[in-house]
């Protein structure tokens, strides 16, 4: 049995903002059914940039639940540039932690954030370094690299 | 809240007559069975008794127990074994469905130079009788099946299997952990060769458990040390468990009828309600070829850990049939290789019951669980309505 | 009849408190403690619990606690890990006075082409550092000694030997199973890279035990299946047995003074009292350098199991320092190796207190001994009045 911290308790329990959203401005989809976890994260955004509501759907366990439920609480009133500052380690902390064999599945929640706001800008993503070795999530070797440094 | 207690293939609940069986032995009589005091004494003559109880839930002879610490020491002993009394063999014949005692053995033996053949199932979990015939040569050293498989339930034929191995000189192992206490056993009728069961998953305590070996077959033992069990495992023994798993196996004959009625009724009515009440169900397994009391079965696109949690807030305790314990993401290697869908193999939950079950049990559960699956795919990107 | 029950290095009483503590677990609480459900997670947290008081007995951190079933299962699986994590060494180095668990597992690794090199005693059971010394080389994957000898008590200079070891870059193993709860232990002070330690030794019940392995060690797995241990020993925990260890090793830590003062008074009251009351009787090993609780007495002229059977009929328990009960007559490799002379191995009785004995046994035994010796020598052949 994984430890979850109250929080994550809650945020799987009563999930905030769950299902799709009527034309949202931006969506970012990741994972796959293949994979066993999956997000849709949809966005709206007002001509500031700043991002007035969200909405998840998920497909995971009870960290991947949360974390999505965890992340629209967190992006809601801030900004686009403050939001590409979003970490799976903040969407972490801000549930009093994930067990260490969970973090992976917060960082769903960082990916796709930033392939919605990318989306919303148009911007194409580019090539990443690295090799893939998540092909559900697109993760290469280096961003895991990074995710464990930034986790311990 | 009250516990619906449905993962007795992950382990039982020790029956309070085994408890008080034990006790004695947990108190009073303390001694070393191997002593020569008449202190020690006393409790090598309850170890002789258990040992004859347990030899009769499978129709061994007594001298043909060995007790160790776990199903897996069981399997692996056994592994160990038949390498040995065949020094000269090198390849050794599984399925693609076993235990991870039997998988990751073998997998370790790979790599120390052995082949491995692991035989496929189909999507019902049924072995590929023909390659299995067809992988078997003068080189192989052991075959080793489980008798009926824990996730799903489905029945391996053992005898028939053990029949042709006996034909071609192969020694022939079955890890009957699940079978044991849930179906007949009867390893002369069988023909195997050795066989392993666990006392925890037959209502006796954890760190018990036994390895049959047939009268006549060179053993070298696994364990080495002291003269314990006829010098075939060494380390002083386990007596309260011991004493615990020869009740347990009292019971476990007593209630095997139980089993084949009761119980398979149970579970068959969980079965039909539950594919009933839940669209885009299914169950994993060949269902006429499974022990009574196991249930595999698939929800499409939602997710085990999600479901098991859900079920826990209502005091509901099962299995999924993914591997996240582990931190993996992947299903089970036995739903892959039973091709089950990822749709529904990601969602399936395994309930395995015991004789303690009732039918208001069923009922929590049948109610329970429909609004836990829909609420998931409610929230679930792949559910399309 | 009131039993004496001295015989605490065979096997010790379960603690009235480690039982208590472990009921539950063999009741109500019977989860797995790797399932998902809260259910089973109780007993996860029940088990960590357990693996720090385990620690703190020998100054360990709790990730380096395996639990086992056995001492002999911890020694097994320290050989096992030190020759998989050195495969191109082929040298090991123990003592000749190992028990069973180590040196018959040496034995038949001798078998397999292993050189073993086993460095003798003196007669007072002092291990030669000067042979062992001297045949530590480049080749040597293990060195393995125990803390304390199971016959005699006495005490090997660990701390000396694993410094060697270590400046060598040779892994050391110590079979602590008789040191541990007798004698202070602290791994990191010792600097040992594995230890074996066994809970029915210490009045926990028999069925679990430790393998310590020092962290950062590179550690193959002796019994190969689930991830249960994070990976490294398979099988399904023996959840009441660890959760009763725990307690254990609280009381063992919490008794360590007493052991050193009050049983090593009873220990030396008795040896003092036999000396002096029969004749021809002398002490087996190093007296100054033994377990506070472990006196091995040798009385010439006369067989153990006589000794043994005669002593039985007064209550008393206790060991002979023969091999009979394997149905052999030698005296031990033990008691050989030390070349105590034949009149007195074969009469060799061995008491062992725990913190349970009394004076009041002291003197039942003191009472008891003399004559039950003297009718003996009486119809002896060999004694000469
Ligand atoms: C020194 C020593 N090592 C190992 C063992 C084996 O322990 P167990 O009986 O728990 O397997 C014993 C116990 O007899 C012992 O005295
Ligand atoms: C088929 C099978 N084999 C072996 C085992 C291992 O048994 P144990 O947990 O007693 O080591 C299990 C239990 O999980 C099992 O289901
Ligand atoms: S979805 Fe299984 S680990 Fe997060
Ligand atoms: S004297 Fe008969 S076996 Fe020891």
């Amino acid at each position: 049995m994984w430890e979850y911290s109250n929080k994550v308790k809650d945020h799987f329990l009563n999930p905030r903002n769950v299902g799709a959203m009527e034309n949202p401005d931006a969506v970012g989809e990741t994972g796959s059914l293949s994979c066993g976890d999956a997000l849709k994260l949809f966005l709206k955004i007002n001509g500031n940039d700043r991002i007035t509501d969200a909405s998840f759907m998920t497909f995971g366990c009870a960290s991947a639940v949360a974390s999505s439920s965890a992340l629209t609480e967190m992006v809601k009133g801030i900004s686009l540039d403050d939001a590409l500052k979003l970490t799976n380690d903040d969407i972490a902390d801000y549930l009093d932690g994930l067990p260490k064999e969970k973090m992976h599945c917060s960082v769903m929640g960082q990916d796709a954030l930033r392939k919605a706001i990318n989306a919303y800008r148009g911007i194409q993503i580019m090539e990443k370094p690295g090799n893939v070795v998540c092909e559900c999530f697109g993760v290469t070797d280096l961003e895991i690299i990074s995710a464990v440094k930034e986790n311990h | 809240m009250k516990i619906v207690y449905t993962d007795n293939n992950a382990t039982t609940r020790v029956a309070p007559e085994v408890l008080e069986e034990m006790l004695p032995y947990l108190s009073e009589y303390y001694g070393n069975p191997s002593s020569m005091h008449s202190f020690g004494g006393n409790v090598g003559r309850a170890i002789v008794q258990a040992r004859e109880k347990v030899s009769e839930l499978i129709n061994a002879d007594p001298d043909e127990i060995i007790f160790t610490s776990c199903g897996t020491e069981s399997d692996n002993a056994a592994i160990h074994a038949a390498l040995e009394a065949n020094p000269e063999k090198r390849h050794i014949i599984t399925s693609n469905v076993e235990h991870p005692a039997i998988k990751n053995t073998l997998e370790l033996l790979e790599k120390k130079g052995y082949t491995v053949t692991y035989v496929p199932v189909d999507t019902k979990g049924r072995l590929d009788m023909d390659i299995l015939y067809r992988s078997m040569s003068k080189d192989t050293a052991l075959i080793t099946l489980m008798w009926a498989n824990n996730e799903t339930g489905v029945i391996f034929p053992i005898q028939e299997v053990a029949r042709k191995a006996k034909e071609q000189g192969i020694l022939f192992h079955t890890d009957a952990v699940q079978a044991a206490g849930k179906i007949p056993i009867d390893v002369k009728d069988a023909g195997v060769d050795m066989l392993s069961l666990s006392g925890h998953k037959i209502h006796a305590p954890k760190g018990v458990a036994v390895l049959y070996v047939k009268k006549g077959l060179k053993f070298s033992s696994f364990m080495t040390g002291g003269h314990q069990e006829k010098g075939r495992r060494g380390g002083t023994e386990n007596t309260a468990g011991i004493i615990g798993l020869g009740k347990a196996c009292d019971l476990a004959r007593a209630h095997l009828g139980q089993m084949d009625t009761t119980v398979r009724e149970l579970r068959d009515y969980l079965e039909k309600e539950l594919l009933e009440k839940i669209p885009s169900s299914s169950v994993n397994g060949e269902r006429s070829n499974r022990l009574p009391n196991t249930l595999s079965i698939g929800f499409d696109a939602v997710e085990g850990e999600s479901i098991l949690l859900l079920m826990d807030q209502a005091g509901i305790c099962a299995s999924s049939g993914s591997a996240c314990t582990s931190g993996s993401l992947d299903p089970s290697h036995v739903l892959m290789a039973m091709k089950v869908p990822f749709e529904s193999a990601h969602g399936t939950i395994r309930f395995s019951l015991s004789t303690y079950n009732t039918r208001e049990e069923m009922d929590h559960i049948i109610n329970v669980l429909p609004p836990v699956i829909k609420r998931l795919r409610d929230m679930s990107p792949f559910w399309k309505k």
